[in-house]
């Protein structure tokens, strides 16, 4: 065993050539190229498994999660409101982006619980597409009220019909009707290349860091404190919550992982158009400067430490 | 070749805005619009990054100098004070003034 | 066995995404970049079969196909002028759409005929080639006769020389020289991620598919049942035509689904050069909106299935 | 910066075309061009998909006032009618004349 | 529409340039710019390959009309000779004049 | 064993549809895609065989290699300056171009021994990447003196950050962190495709060394038989090298093969900021027109054979 992945020593390669300012870039298309495979890998593989266990059983845990998104954003807003001294409309987006949840982080977490062998809840994808959403909701509640202005139509076809919840959950759906079985003929591509692809992204992930940690210096050190201590107590939420829904250990380290993610590219895109007055320096200037390397190189092994430690203590 | 006066509206701003950009301008009175991919730097830093995030678009609008006023006092109502984004008006000559 | 092939899955959420005005694309140059693959793989996969029995004995079989190009061609003609009431060009294009071929749907007939172990003659690539190519001359004639002001030169450059047929052409010419075991080494990429490639271009089918329909609409049910019905007769040409050239069950079916298939790239491309004046928007409504999801949704089982009576009842 | 006029000529219009408008352009004068690929939506309806059959390119060029002229007039009888397409001139000035 | 008139400049050169371009017109005080990816022809031939050593990017420059005849006359002493490109500038009018 | 490798029937696709003037082209994302995976297997690679060996042992030979990149520069200069009458900004541009390296022409080396079973020093990526850079400064120096006006840190930037050799390296760094084992995971995507996707890369490079090959038309004869002879010679530069350092047969060929090829990369871009007055329709005419099919062609098994006959005659 490795002390450190390959995947997480592309991530910093990524960020060393992005502050030495080389000028290494993927091209945009390519980017996509490869989210587009990750998250249907990652909808695919959950849905072979959802095909596995009764739809009902699922509810509870997503149902869970989804209280679990609302919370976590109510829980930010204060604290960057007034602590922060951020304006509204800002303390609602990051917070936002915080109740939410990162594709990256957990694909990353899968590949760290692959590599050592420690299994986790199948229906994971399913709470990850749940997670997504309701800090959305939220942030633009907290920013507006539930004012007239509003377009909710528009909010929900942004939100439901965004690039990554489509999918997610079209890879889902495709994996829940073809099972196992079925996707042994795209196999190659989409599980084999897997990790290969989850390079690439944490390459062009770590260049994006690069280039957000400028904005950060600006916005100064609340938003660094911020960007460690909000995952931190979030991933206690989650593991209490994993928990009190009889997960495994892997699924409650899984669940800690999920609730620490921030969000960097649903959430920004929804808040871009809902509460446009937000800045995005400073909610991307955290979650991706700062939350998302931290989650990426410490905070998924302290999440999973955490959650052996809970299961022994609490859970046994 | 006799040309016809029009206006050539052109707009550089974050491509997230896209849809709702769109939909704006055809409300307006525009009857098309053109759009090339590109990005930048302004006031509000560098935007060049390969996700939607952080990449500008460039729209162009061909109308009448009425459209073009209306097109341009809107966006500066309702989009210069939170969005990355740049507009400016030339003359230009068209061949089929119906068309714009 | 399942009932519907993941590949399928993928189209129809393409097509369900487009439908509800998704924001979800591939980039073009991961579009292109998907075909080229395809189009390799294809011409590869033929090559190599090339390489096993003398070119003289394929002669015949080559002939049979160019022929039945001219005949589909002028087979849909007469119906589109005088029943449908289309202009002159406007017939002549739509005609030359539905007398050549579309990769794609070979594609998915090799991967459907894959899955069930239905063996075809390995030549099929070559005669894909053969009839993609004479609908578009016949096109062109019926549309302007055989006028001088056709600059012929520029069509043959623009048909031989366009991506498809160079492609295709390329792969044949490289799998027939480097033969099974040359080509072993990039199999990895050809061949394993086939299935995984195809996936991704049918999504992207299906995104275009529902764009077209849009345009379907406006156009109304003629082109609707001429998507529908043209295929349908085709498949029967094709079928008469297996029996006759002896092909096996299989090649029979695929001979069938080569001439129910209508092109949605070769085609289109030459007749905006050549035949400016016909709309594209009515043979790209049809061939794509009507003609390609009927075909690799129920088109190629039916056509399996006639083969298999073709060949119990007529050729047995 | 003494600078002399010239036109500037821009043309949106499918991308299927471009070999053909090319070559035209080239033999009705044109020193030389520039291409941007582009999506919009006009007369002819959206086009911005993937594929060229649906994709637009965007073609400048730089040249004097009676070449634009002699382009533009070409264009409109030999594409306009047939194809997705959109011209129009503006003034501009250069450093160089002789190139254009 | 009180529009303010400003100059837009407009550069078409080699992509192999691009960031000691930005970093002089910046210097000569330039705000801000717009950067999309072109291809073409010229002078110097045909330049549309895939790889950076053949491809063109196009830069917009918005600014008033002293900074467009500095950065034009810099880049025709120091880029003109070694480099395929060209330069054109035209007047525009902009909304917030004191951005450009 | 086939006479020919199928990856060269895709660099011949390439430059006869060019020479057709066929539309195909790689979308530009894709170049750089593939450049990219294939730059990154190639440092990932010989990144695994360094962390075998301490790496002191290594810098004779990557001193030595320096050395060379310096005298194959300084040995083109005035064959080029004075038999070859080009300007001094063209002929230290050239010169360069010569005296550096070329990462596709090794990676067709490493397919070409791969599929013989010859085996060489696995430290060659290392060699790779010190031999691309003397060329650059001497280059430099031969067109301007070391004039004050330089701007040497813009130099090194455009150098040492160029995308090449940030993937290079970086690859080299990751593949020594992580091993064998630890690149296990990410092996289908980096080794398993590396082929097919060299393939696709020499389809792109048979499309433009066609562009370039109009070129070299216009500038003569000179130029081609410079870029046939100067790989020949500097071949047996690498050779004498390869025998002096002790390295194997194989070793002492693929030496000889870079020692041979001419950079059509990282050259002609730094070139193009520093030595602005240099065409490089001349070097890349050289390089791209006539190197590079020439080695891929004909040079590298020429360079095998004569490494063959050295160490027997020689070396033996
Ligand atoms: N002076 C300028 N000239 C050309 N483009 C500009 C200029 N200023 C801003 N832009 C473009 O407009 C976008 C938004 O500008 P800003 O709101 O100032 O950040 C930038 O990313 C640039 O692409
Ligand atoms: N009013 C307009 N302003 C800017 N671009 C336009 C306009 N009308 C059409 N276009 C562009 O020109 C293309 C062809 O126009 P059309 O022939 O009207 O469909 C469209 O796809 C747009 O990219
Ligand atoms: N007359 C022109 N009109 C439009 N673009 C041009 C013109 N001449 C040159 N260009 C563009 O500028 C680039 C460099 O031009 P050149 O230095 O003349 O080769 C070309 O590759 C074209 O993209
Ligand atoms: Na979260
Ligand atoms: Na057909
Ligand atoms: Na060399």
């Amino acid at each position: 065993m490795n002390v450190i992945d390959p995947i997480i020593l592309f991530f910093l390669l990524g960020l060393v050539a992005g502050l030495l300012r080389s000028e290494l870039r993927l091209p945009a298309a390519i980017y996509e190229f490869v989210s587009i495979l990750l998250l249907l890998a990652i909808g695919l593989k959950g849905g072979v498994e959802l095909a596995k266990q009764p739809f009902a059983d699922l509810l509870p845990d997503m149902l869970a999660v989804v209280a679990m998104g609302f919370f976590l954003t109510l829980l930010a807003f204060p604290v960057l409101r007034f602590v922060g001294r951020f304006k509204r409309a800002d303390a609602a987006s990051i917070a936002a982006h915080y109740g939410s949840v990162s594709v990256g982080t957990y694909a990353v977490a899968v590949a760290y619980f692959g590599s050592r062998q420690i299994t986790f809840e199948e229906h994971m994808p399913l709470l990850l597409v749940m997670l997504e959403i309701p800090a959305i909701l939220v942030g633009i509640v907290l920013a507006r009220g539930v004012s007239r202005q509003t377009r909710w139509s528009e909010v929900a076809h942004e939100v439901f019909l965004g690039k990554g919840i489509v999918l997610l959950v079209g890879g889902l759906l495709i994996g829940w009707a073809a099972g196992s079985d079925g996707l042994a003929s795209i196999k190659p591509l989409f599980f084999d290349l897997f990790k290969g692809i989850l390079a690439l992204f944490l390459l062009e992930m770590g260049l994006l860091t690069a280039t957000q940690m400028g904005g950060l210096r600006r916005y100064g050190l609340f938003l660094v404190v911020f960007g460690v201590g909000m995952p931190l107590c979030s991933s206690l939420v989650g593991i209490g919550l994993g928990l009190a829904l009889g997960l495994s250990v892997g699924g409650t380290a899984m669940l800690a992982t999920l609730a620490a993610s921030a969000s960097y590219i649903a959430v920004p895109a929804a808040m871009r158009i809902s509460v446009p007055e937000a800045n995005p320096t400073l909610s991307l200037g955290a979650s991706l400067g700062v939350t998302f390397p931290f989650n990426v190189l410490v905070g998924i092994p302290i999440y999973y430490a955490l959650a052996v430690w809970a299961h022994t203590f609490v859970g046994g | 070749m006799e040309g016809h006066t029009r206006k050539l509206l052109t707009i550089v701003t974050e491509a997230a805005v896209e849809a709702t950009l769109l939909r704006d301008i055809e409300r307006l009175g525009a009857n098309g619009y053109t759009i090339t991919d590109a990005r930048g730097k302004g006031g509000r830093g560098v935007r060049n990054a390969g996700w939607e995030a952080s990449s500008n678009i460039r729209i162009e609008v061909v109308c009448d100098t009425d459209t073009a006023a209306v097109i341009a006092t809107y966006l500066q109502t309702h989009y210069y004070d939170n969005y990355a984004m740049i507009l400016f008006v030339s003359d230009i000559d068209v061949l089929r003034p119906e068309k714009f």
